[in-house]
């Protein structure tokens, strides 16, 4: 199974891709979030800046970057991209 | 007595009111509102100055973020009535308000703990960002440490 | 780095400002603003209702240990910067402020706990009275707990 | 010696006296508070009340009553009856 799903780029991780949003199809479902990580960092290598210090969001719920974490992607679902937090 | 509570969190690029944010947490049952004001300071990093700092948030996400830190603090403060938070967006220049958070309940301790716990949990789990922007109109990504 | 820094009791019968407080202390080298605002809340008391509180003040001996609450907060947080508080007297009626009050300095937490300690001092030192006054045109003195 | 001295009576005090202020003449000095509050209550009974929950403040300075505590006076010094505190 796969899916198409929206990515959103916050901050700095916006900064890097030159991006705001972007639609990615074909991302495999179930995956795991390590898994999804990589497949952006393919897209953006430039990414790899926030390695360790990022967490995704999928459908506004966090998940953290481990081999452990399994992600179940629907269309249109989104994905973003959550560097460290400064609000405040 | 059951009394209505209100959760209010509004994302604005308008100067922020004290006395909007205030009033949205009066109520005739509260003898008490704490509040707390975050405001750019005055910084030099690295010899540069900060003239302003540039918020973004991933809005829908903040507000979802935001109705769990509110049940966090009612269960710990079940006696906490209202909660309200105005936080900014775009640009902030030094000296002006980021953040204006109010929260009342009717006896002290209740408001001034809520509060406390509130803004460190805005900082730790609310998607908002900030960078500096310095005088050499170079510009960095904070990250809150807490 | 010297800061000025500001030490403010004002005692009123107009109503109070919250803004007016808040401004008293801002300050840019100050990223944290703790402000408390106290209340006349809704009550019953032995089935009379509370429509208001009448304060009176010994008011040169306030100003007299305002200052030592403040030169007090100033030891416990030195990062403290402005101090201002506002206390109303005379006729406070339900749902008004009786006190406002702010403390600034450069990060939170040192305004934050500097703030309770002010309510309290006050509370215990500062010579201020109140009485209740009911629906049945009974009044009764307050005395604070703490 | 003695002193006269203002003598200002605060909210509950106020109201028990039905004065704001008075002047009391030949106050002996040094005096205990004990002795100080003793005088007063002789001028005012009703003051009585009060007993135990009321300081004093000698020129703006609050002074416990209790026997140990010995007040000087000088003429037009300002002592205030200050009944338990209220502010906030």
């Amino acid at each position: 199974m796969t899916a198409r799903v929206c990515v959103l780029y916050f901050a700095k991780s916006a900064e890097l891709t030159g991006l705001k949003e972007e639609e990615v199809a074909a991302v495999p479902t179930p995956i795991s979030s390590r898994d999804l990580w990589n497949l952006l960092l393919q897209r953006h290598p430039r990414l790899q800046t926030l390695q360790d210090r990022v967490v995704l969001a999928v459908r506004q719920q966090y998940v953290a970057i481990g081999d452990q974490v399994a992600v179940t992607l629907g269309d249109r679902d989104e994905v973003a991209v959550v560097p460290p937090l400064s609000g405040g | 007595m059951s009394v209505e509570q209100r959760n209010v969190l509004k994302l604005c690029h308008d100067r922020l009111s004290v006395q909007e944010v205030v009033d949205a947490v009066n109520s005739d049952s509260c003898g008490a509102t704490a509040v707390f004001i975050g405001t750019t300071r005055e910084d030099e990093v690295n010899g540069r100055k900060v003239v302003g700092l540039e918020y973004e948030a991933y809005k829908l996400m903040a507000q979802t973020e935001f109705v769990k830190v509110c049940a966090d603090i009612r269960e710990y403060w079940p006696a906490v009535v209202h909660i309200c938070v105005h936080h900014r967006l775009g640009w902030v220049k030094v000296g002006e308000a980021s953040v204006v958070m109010a929260i009342s309940s009717p006896h002290r301790h209740d408001s001034h703990q809520a509060i406390q716990h509130c803004i460190s949990q805005l900082k730790a789990k609310i998607p908002i960002w900030k960078k500096e922007v310095y005088d050499t109109q170079e510009v960095s990504w904070k990250e809150n440490s807490e």
